[in-house]
């Protein structure tokens, strides 16, 4: 079933990345996932032994744009998630 | 015309003014400059270090687009921002917005809603160390209300 | 503290950036600068001189009382004012003014403030020589509606 | 009658200086004259072949600050007569 996967590239930031000590991955998901089924899988594969992961506190941006956690992510895209910004 | 750069070294506000003075032909009267400059108390406590994390790529981006809406809100000649990041100091520079204009009151305006966008709309995200302890800090609600205002 | 000076010799904002700088301790957050640039074309014609006269001491004390006011209406680490007098071209500098501050809303407004306020309250006279004719020139309505908006 | 009149120090400037063609000038007037009689004299001394001294349009400083014409002058005081600022 490797057609029914997809390989892509997760960058984390800030305190994200701190909490999971990695700047980024490669995470495996279905195809035609959403980035709140990413956020599921991360929590999954990182959360397990500590509550540092709260979805609800974290915002996703797709080709360096924000989107919202329905939009559908592509092989290609480049996906970042980080704690809201703070600002200059 | 604009420039915008997020980098670690610091900046000179020479050099910048100068080359922006070059730029500029007989129809500049006013240049509007802004430094920001790392203080020592924060809000909570002696501040020692501060540190600026960036999305490179992503955050150009977030800069520049708050430069095109300066620049569709007034009439502007130049607008330099300079954006720092990585580990600072107190009394560092943080933070350089350069704009020039053919009347005073745009490059006013302009400069102060460049730096009240960058504190809300920029991507970055701080973390100080204040009396031996570091914190990831969030936008204060006086930097999102100066941010608002600007929309009515 | 601050510091006024009325002067013929141009002036240089990274000398008094920098001696400004040096003065402040971890307080400021903020540096508001303005340079005001001698412009081609004024609202009648091409300005191919500028010449501004003073009163020496009555100028000064003038752009003090406006320092002042500033000091006593926002919270303020430092401020300096020149201003050229004498003759000027186009695209000389005329006027600088730094101010700094813990804050940035501060030393934005403040220094709007001081700008509106030299535009109209500064003890000078201006003669502008436009297409080979040299005429003495009075304050522009705007520049007073502007000065009259700080005092409601 | 000397010691019923003062001499006194006049500057003029800007546009004011150029019409009469002198940047400071001495006057003597009677002891308590005020700044209109003052301008008066100024009046009669330079304006007598052009139309170039309007006093409504003439602003009065004394000892370096503003006045109005009823302000008396004394023999010491510093007294500058100008056309309206107009800023920097």
């Amino acid at each position: 079933m490797r057609s029914q996967s997809i390989t892509i590239q997760v960058k984390f930031f800030a305190s994200l990345k701190e909490s999971l000590g990695v700047s980024q991955t490669n995470l495996t998901v279905p195809v035609e996932s959403t980035v709140d089924m990413l956020l599921r899988k991360i929590q999954d594969t990182y959360g397990k032994d500590s509550q540092l992961i709260d979805i609800s506190s974290l915002r996703v941006a797709v080709n360096q744009q924000m989107v919202e956690f329905d939009r559908v992510i592509r092989e290609d895209d480049e996906i970042a998630i980080f704690p809201p910004i703070t600002g200059g | 015309m604009s420039s915008v750069r997020v980098q670690e070294e610091d900046f000179s506000l020479h050099d910048e003014w100068q080359a922006c003075r070059d730029r500029l032909a007989g129809n500049a009267g006013a240049v509007v400059s802004f430094v920001g400059l790392v203080r020592e108390r924060s809000n909570t406590g002696n501040v020692s270090r501060l540190y600026l994390e960036h999305y490179p790529g992503m955050t150009e981006t977030s800069i520049e687009q708050i430069v095109v809406k300066a620049q569709q809100r007034w009439s502007l000649l130049d607008i330099v921002v300079i954006h720092r990041v990585g580990e600072l100091q107190p009394e560092d520079q943080i933070v350089l917005v350069i704009i020039a204009s053919a009347h005073r009151a745009d490059a006013f305006a302009a400069c102060e809603f460049v730096m009240d966008l960058l504190k809300t709309e920029a991507v970055f995200w701080k973390k100080e160390t204040r009396d031996n302890e570091s914190v990831w800090i969030e936008s204060t609600l006086e930097d999102v209300s100066r941010s608002q205002e600007w929309q009515e």
